[in-house]
C-alpha cells in the first residue's frame, strides 16, 4: 500500500506526516495516518454521541412539555459528560454466576462492532478511507453481528429477564434484517451500485426517498426495530423486563451499552440519510451559495443526519412499544412484502429510465 | 352517613323474614343498622348454611370483606356483602370463642372470601377451616403473632423470626 | 421458569411482589406476594384519638388520600352520631371528585408509561399538579391533606377557588381530548390493549371486583348511584359504562369519569358559591372539637357515658369501592377500624385476568388495575 | 343513563399513529415557547417577580397560585407568647414534639418550648391548630433537606428563626366549640395546695379563701389549707396542666358551666 492510495482526510494526514519527518519509509507513514485517522473517527463519532444524546434529551424534554438537560455546561451539552464520569466512577458488578468471557466481552465486542462501522460510512466526498466497492454490504454485515453479542452478553449474565431480552433481541433483529436487506435491495436497484459514494452521487438529481418512499418506511421501522428504540424497544422493555439485557450492567458496562445503543442509532441514522436522502448532496436545483461555502457537505449532512433522528425522538415522544409477537408479525408480514414492492419498483424505474413525475432523468441504470 | 343510603324498610322487613323462615336456627337476632339493609346475627356453627341462604336466596352475590373484632373473650368475624339486586348492605356477624376460634370459611359461596380470610387469619387469629390456601398474606412467613389482637400491644418490639421462602 | 416481578420492578407501582410462571413469554401461574409496605394501619388506629386516624388515612393510598379521610370520616361519623353540617359534605364531594380525576389522572399516566409511552406521563403529572394546587390553597398539603375532621372539615374554601376550579376544569377537558388522541388514537395502543386482561361480569362478581373494572365489563354498579353517600344524591352525573371488560374498556371507563367527575364538579362549585355557611358541626365534645388536649383522668370518656355505636359506610373511591368499619365503644380511640380497599380485592382475582397471558401484557393489566400498594397493604 | 364510552374511531383505521404524532408535535411547538416546569431552584412559584413574568393564572399548567398561606411546612414558633402549655405536644399524633426548656424562665419553673423532630413529623398542622396562642404555625417554608439527620431536629430557638423569618403564617384558626369542656373541681377532695394555680401556664387560676366550717362535736375536720382555686374560664385555654399536676386528682373534665 502506498501513500497514493489514500485521500481524503487520512491522506492528508499522510502527507502532514511526510512533510514533517522526510525519513519515515512510506509504509509506515500509512500506518501512522491510518492510525491518527481512526483516532480522528472516534473521537468524531464518540462526541457525535455524546451530543446525539443530548440532542434526544432536549428534544424529548420538548416533547414532553419540559426543558431536558440544562445546567451542566451551556444548555445542559456537558451534562452527558458528567453523566459518562459518573458512570465511569462507579463499581462494575458480575453477579457470582455469570460468565466472565461473556459477560465483559459482550459489551466489548458490542460496542467495538459499532464503531468499525463509522470507519466505512462516507461522510462526505474527500472523507472515507479509500474506496470501497461494497462499502454498503460490510456496513450492514457488521451492523448485523449485534445480536450475537447482545445474546452472548445475555445470556452470560445468568439472569432471567437477561436472558429473555436476548432472546426477544435476537428474535427482533433478525426479523428485521430480512426487511431492511430487501429495502437495501431497492436502493443497490435504482444506484446500481453497493458503494455509498456512488449510491450519494447518484442522488444528484433527486432523492431516492422519492421512489423509494415505500422502501424508505420499511428501512426506518426496521431501523428502529435495530437500534431498539421506541416503539420496539421490547428487549429493554423496562415495564416488564427491567432493562432486557443490560439488567446485570453496571457503571462503565452500562454505559458501553448505553453508547453503542445511541452510536448505532447514528449509523442508522446516518444510513438512511445515505441511502434515501441524498447524503451529503443537495438537490441540483438548489442555489449554489448552500452547497458551495466550505465544509458544505458535512454541514448539510450532519442537518440530515440530526433531523432523521429527531423523527425518531417524535416517535418515541408519541407512541407506545409494541408486544413480541405483534412485532414479529409486523416484521415478517407487512415490512417483507412492503420492501419487495419496493424492490419492484425499483426495478420499474429503472427499466423505464424515466420518472413519470420528474420527467426522465439521465444517469440512471447501467 | 350523610344519607341513609338507599335501604328501604320493606327491604329489611323481608330480608329478615326470609332468613327466620330459612334458618330458624341459625339466625340469632336482625338488628337495624344504618346504611345497611341491617346486621344478621347467626351462629357460626351453621355459617355455611347461612352463606348459601344469603348467596343464593336473598341474592347477596358480592361478598366486600371479611373482618375479624377481638372481644377478649371472643371473636367477633363480620362479612359485609352487597346485592346487586337490592342495591344495599347486609352485614352478617357472628361471635366465636377466643379459644380455638375457628369458622367454617366461605370461599365456596364467595370465591372472593380468600384473601379476606386469609388476612383475618393472620390478624385476628381466626382460622377457616377448609380454606384453600390459609397462609400469611401481609404478614411474614412464620410470623408468630397475630397482630390486631387486643394482646397484641404496640410500642413493644417483638422479637421477629422470619423464614426465607426461597424461589 | 418463575420469575419474580416485584418487590423492585418498574411493573409494580408501589411495593410488591407478583411471582409469575412462565412457558416461553406466556404466563402460566400467577402468585402475588403482598404485605411489603404493611403499616398495620387498622392496629395503630386502635391507639389514636377519631382525629388523628385521619393522617394515616391520607398515608392508605397516597394517590388518593382524601377519598380514603372522607371513607374514613363517615364511618366515623355514624359511629359517634355527629351530622356534619350541609357545606362541610358538599366539600368533601368536592375533595373527592377533584381527587378522583387526580388519581384517574396519575393512573392514566403511570398505565400509559408501562407501554413505554413517558410523553403522557408527564402530560399527566402536569395536569394532575393543577389539582393538588387547588387542593394545597384550601387544606394546605399537596398530597397528605389532613383536611376532613369528625363533623366537618377543617375550615372553609379560600375565596377565589371556584372561579379558579372552573377555568381549571375547562383547561382539564381540553386535555383529555388530548390523552384520547394519545391512546385511542394510536393503533398501536389499540393493538397492545384490546382484548387484554379480559375479566367478565361473572368472574368480577365472584371474585369482588368493583369499580372501572367492574364496570367496565359492563356492570352498572357505582355507589354513588346505588347507595348515593354525602350529597351525590343531588348532582347529576352519568355512570360510566363500558362492554368490552378488556384492558381498553378500563381506560375509557376512567377517562369517561373523568369527564363526569368535571361534570359534578362544576355542579358543586356553583353550589358551593350560592350557600355559604359553617363548616364545622356545632356542639361537638371537646375531645373531637379543634384543639386536641389530654383528657386527663383515664376513663373519663366512659364515665361520661358517651354513646357507643358502630359506623359502616361504603365510598366509590378512584379504584373501586372502598368500605370502612369502626367500632366505637364509647372511648376517645376507636375499639377496631377495619377498612375494606377496593385494589386489595381486585387483586386477589389476578390469576382471572392474567394466566394465559404474554410477560408483555402483564404490565399494561396490572396498570389497568391501577394498583396503589399502600391500600393494598395498609 | 350511562354515559357512551364507546370509542368513536374504529381501531383498524389505516396508519393511526397520525393522530398521536401530530398530538405530540402540537405540545412540542406549544412548549418550545415555555415548557410546564419551571427551573426550581432559581425560579420559585412564590417569587413575586417570577409569577408576573409567567403569568401565572388558574388554568395555566405552570399552576394555579403561588404557595398558599396556609400550607404546612416547617413549623415557626414564637418564643415569647409561648405559654408553654403542652398542647401542641399533646395533640401530635406522631409524638414527634417534646418540650424542652428554653432561657428565660424562672428557675424553679423553667419555661418550656416545643422542639419539633421533623424525621418524624408528618406535617399534619394538629400541633398549630391546637396551639391557643397562635405562636406555633405552619410556614410556607418547605425546604428541609440536610445531609445530617440531627439536623431535623428543630430545637425552639431554631423554629423562633423561622418566625423571625416572616414568612407567611397559615392564616387559618380554629374557633373553639362553643360548649367546650371546662376544668372542674371537685371541692371536697381539693386541698388547697396551689399546685394548680402555680403552674398554670396562663396564670387564670387564682386561690380564694374558703371558709373553714366549724367542727361540729365529735368531727374531725380534714388537715388542709382553706383555699380553693377558682378558673378564670375565658383565659382558661384547655390545656389540662392543672389536672395533671393536681396531687389529689379533684380536678377534672367537666362540662360547661
Amino acid at each position: 500500500m502506498t501513500v497514493q492510495s489514500l485521500y481524503g482526510v487520512a491522506a492528508l494526514v499522510a502527507g502532514g506526516i511526510a512533510y514533517l519527518l522526510p525519513f519515515l519509509p512510506p509504509w509506515l507513514v500509512t500506518i501512522i495516518a491510518d492510525v491518527v485517522f481512526g483516532a480522528i473517527l472516534l473521537a468524531a463519532s464518540m462526541i457525535n454521541t455524546i451530543v446525539l444524546i443530548w440532542y434526544e434529551r432536549k428534544l424529548l424534554g420538548r416533547f414532553m412539555d419540559r426543558r431536558g438537560a440544562m445546567h451542566v455546561g451551556y444548555a445542559g451539552l456537558l451534562q452527558n459528560f458528567a453523566d459518562g464520569l459518573k458512570l465511569f466512577r462507579k463499581n462494575t458488578y458480575k453477579p457470582r454466576e455469570a460468565d466472565s468471557l461473556g459477560f465483559y466481552g459482550g459489551p466489548t465486542a458490542y460496542m467495538v462492532s459499532s464503531l468499525v462501522i463509522f470507519g466505512i460510512l462516507p461522510i462526505s466526498t474527500g472523507w472515507d478511507n479509500g474506496s470501497l466497492p461494497l462499502s454498503l454490504l460490510l456496513a450492514l454485515v457488521i451492523f448485523s453481528f449485534a445480536p450475537l453479542f447482545i445474546f452472548l452478553s445475555a445470556w452470560s449474565s445468568n439472569n432471567k429477564y437477561s436472558l429473555m431480552g436476548g432472546m426477544r433481541s435476537a428474535a427482533q433483529m433478525i426479523a428485521y434484517e430480512v426487511p431492511i436487506l430487501i429495502a437495501v435491495v431497492a436502493v443497490v436497484v435504482l444506484s446500481g451500485s453497493f458503494d455509498l459514494t456512488t449510491i450519494v452521487s447518484e442522488q444528484r438529481n433527486y432523492w431516492f426517498a422519492l421512489p423509494l418512499f415505500l422502501a424508505l418506511i420499511v428501512f426506518v421501522a426496521g431501523m428502529l426495530a435495530e437500534m431498539e428504540r421506541i416503539p420496539f424497544d421490547l428487549p429493554e422493555a423496562e415495564a416488564e423486563l427491567v432493562e432486557g439485557w443490560n439488567t446485570e450492567y453496571g457503571g462503565m458496562l452500562f454505559a458501553f451499552f448505553m453508547l453503542a445503543d445511541y452510536l448505532r442509532a447514528l449509523i442508522g441514522s446516518i444510513l438512511i440519510v445515505l441511502l434515501f436522502l441524498g447524503g451529503w448532496t443537495l438537490p441540483s436545483y438548489v442555489p449554489a451559495a448552500l452547497t458551495s461555502f466550505p465544509l458544505a457537505g458535512i454541514f448539510w449532512f450532519m442537518v440530515k443526519t440530526y433531523l432523521v433522528f429527531g423523527v425518531f425522538v417524535w416517535v418515541r415522544a408519541s407512541l407506545p412499544r409494541v408486544r413480541t409477537d405483534q412485532l414479529l408479525r409486523v416484521g415478517w408480514m407487512r415490512m417483507v412484502p412492503l420492501a419487495l414492492v419496493s424492490v419492484l419498483i425499483a426495478a420499474a424505474v429503472v427499466a423505464a429510465h424515466c420518472l413519470p413525475v420528474l420527467g426522465c432523468v439521465p444517469g440512471l441504470g447501467s | 352517613m350523610g344519607t341513609d343510603g338507599g335501604t328501604g324498610r320493606m327491604t329489611s322487613e323481608e330480608i329478615s323474614g326470609r332468613l327466620k323462615e330459612k334458618l330458624p336456627e341459625a339466625v340469632l337476632a336482625f338488628e337495624e343498622l344504618p346504611g345497611t339493609a341491617g346486621r344478621v346475627r347467626f351462629r357460626a356453627e351453621s355459617a355455611l348454611e347461612v352463606f348459601r341462604v344469603v348467596r343464593s336466596d336473598l341474592g347477596y352475590d358480592h361478598l366486600s370483606m371479611v373482618g375479624g373484632i377481638d372481644w377478649v373473650e371472643e371473636r367477633e368475624v363480620i362479612y359485609l356483602v352487597w346485592s346487586d339486586l337490592r342495591r344495599n348492605y347486609l352485614l352478617l356477624s357472628t361471635r366465636i370463642a377466643a379459644r380455638d376460634a375457628h369458622i367454617e370459611s366461605a370461599t365456596p359461596v364467595w370465591p372472593s372470601a380468600n384473601w379476606h380470610e386469609r388476612e383475618a387469619w393472620e390478624m385476628v387469629d381466626i382460622r377457616f377451616d377448609h380454606h384453600p390456601d390459609l397462609r400469611h398474606l401481609l404478614m411474614p412467613d412464620g410470623y408468630a403473632f397475630h397482630p390486631l389482637l387486643r394482646s397484641f400491644k404496640l410500642h413493644e418490639p417483638e422479637e421477629l423470626e422470619v423464614k426465607v421462602r426461597r424461589v | 421458569m418463575w420469575i419474580n416481578m416485584g418487590p423492585q420492578h418498574p411493573m409494580t407501582h408501589g411495593l410488591w411482589n407478583l411471582r409469575v410462571k412462565i412457558e416461553g413469554e406466556i404466563v402460566k401461574e400467577i402468585d402475588p406476594e403482598m404485605g411489603f409496605l404493611h403499616r398495620g394501619i387498622e392496629k395503630i388506629s386502635e391507639d389514636r384519638h377519631y382525629n388523628e386516624v385521619i393522617t394515616l388515612m391520607d398515608r392508605t393510598c397516597y394517590v388518593a388520600g382524601i377519598a380514603w379521610e372522607h371513607l374514613y370520616i363517615q364511618a366515623a361519623e355514624q359511629a359517634l352520631h355527629v351530622t356534619p353540617p350541609a357545606r362541610a359534605l358538599w366539600i368533601r364531594v368536592l375533595c373527592e371528585e377533584m381527587q378522583r380525576i387526580a388519581s384517574h389522572v396519575m393512573w392514566y399516566a403511570a398505565f400509559v408509561q408501562d407501554l413505554g409511552l413517558m410523553s403522557p406521563f408527564l402530560y399527566g403529572m402536569r395536569d394532575r399538579d393543577l389539582l393538588l394546587d387547588h387542593f394545597q390553597s384550601f387544606t394546605g398539603g399537596r398530597l397528605t391533606y389532613e383536611y376532613m375532621r369528625v363533623g366537618g372539615v377543617r375550615n372553609d374554601l379560600p375565596p377565589g377557588t371556584t372561579d379558579r376550579m372552573r377555568k381549571t376544569l375547562d383547561w382539564l377537558m381540553d386535555r383529555f381530548v388530548e390523552y384520547d388522541r394519545l391512546c385511542m388514537g394510536s393503533e398501536i395502543f389499540r393493538k397492545r390493549c384490546d382484548d387484554l386482561g379480559v375479566l367478565k361480569a361473572n368472574d368480577c362478581i365472584a371474585y369482588g371486583v368493583t369499580g372501572p373494572m367492574l364496570r367496565s365489563a359492563g356492570v352498572r354498579r357505582d355507589l354513588r348511584k346505588d347507595r348515593p353517600y354525602a350529597i351525590y344524591d343531588q348532582v347529576d352525573f352519568d355512570m360510566a359504562i363500558a362492554d368490552s371488560a378488556d384492558v381498553t374498556g378500563r381506560y375509557l371507563v376512567r377517562m369517561e369519569e373523568m369527564r363526569q367527575s368535571v361534570r359534578i364538579l362544576r355542579q358543586v362549585v356553583d353550589w358551593l358559591d350560592k350557600h355559604p355557611g359553617p363548616v364545622m358541626a356545632p356542639n361537638l365534645p371537646r375531645w373531637l372539637g379543634a384543639p386536641y388536649a389530654p383528657v386527663g383522668r383515664e376513663g373519663y370518656l366512659l364515665k361520661r357515658n358517651y354513646p357507643k355505636g358502630v359506623g359502616l359506610s361504603a365510598i366509590e373511591e378512584p379504584h373501586g369501592e372502598a368500605n370502612a368499619y369502626v367500632v366505637n365503644e364509647g372511648g376517645e380511640h376507636p375499639y377496631r377500624v377495619k377498612f375494606r380497599s377496593p385494589v386489595y380485592v381486585n387483586l386477589s382475582a389476578a390469576h382471572k385476568y392474567l394466566v394465559g397471558y404474554h410477560v408483555a401484557d402483564i404490565p399494561p393489566i396490572m396498570g389497568s388495575v391501577d394498583v396503589c400498594v399502600g391500600e393494598v397493604d395498609r | 343513563m350511562a354515559a357512551s364510552t364507546e370509542p368513536k374511531e374504529g381501531p383498524n383505521a389505516a396508519f393511526l399513529i397520525v393522530k398521536p404524532m401530530a398530538t405530540a408535535a402540537r405540545q412540542f411547538v406549544k412548549s418550545l415557547v415555555r415548557p410546564s416546569t419551571i427551573v426550581y431552584p432559581f425560579e420559585r412559584l412564590e417569587d413575586p417577580s417570577f409569577r408576573e413574568e409567567v403569568k401565572v393564572e388558574s388554568g395555566h399548567p405552570i399552576g394555579v397560585g403561588p404557595i398558599w398561606d396556609n400550607y404546612r411546612g416547617v413549623h415557626a414558633l414564637n418564643i415569647a407568647t409561648c405559654i408553654s402549655c403542652n398542647l401542641c405536644a399533646f395533640s401530635c399524633p406522631d409524638l414527634c414534639i417534646e418540650m424542652v426548656t428554653v432561657p428565660g424562665g424562672d428557675p424553679k419553673h423553667p419555661k418550656k418550648c416545643p422542639q419539633i423532630d421533623y424525621g418524624k413529623c408528618s406535617y399534619c398542622g394538629f400541633c398549630s391548630d391546637a396551639c391557643p396562642e397562635g405562636c406555633l404555625s405552619m410556614t410556607t417554608r418547605y425546604e428541609l433537606s440536610t445531609p445530617n439527620r440531627s439536623e431535623m431536629i428543630y430545637s425552639p430557638q431554631k423554629l423562633h428563626e423561622v418566625f423571625e423569618r416572616k414568612l407567611p403564617m397559615n392564616p387559618i384558626r380554629l374557633e373553639r366549640p362553643e360548649n367546650e369542656d371546662a376544668i372542674r373541681l371537685d371541692a371536697p377532695l381539693c386541698i388547697g395546695c396551689n399546685a394548680c394555680s402555680r403552674d398554670c401556664p396562663t396564670s387564670c387560676i387564682t386561690m380564694v379563701d374558703t371558709p373553714k366550717p366549724t367542727a361540729k362535736p365529735g368531727e374531725k375536720l380534714p388537715r388542709r389549707i382553706w383555699k380553693e382555686p377558682v378558673i378564670n374560664d375565658s383565659d382558661c385555654v384547655r390545656c389540662g396542666t392543672c389536672i395533671s399536676v393536681c396531687p389529689k386528682e379533684c380536678l377534672f373534665w367537666g362540662t360547661h358551666p
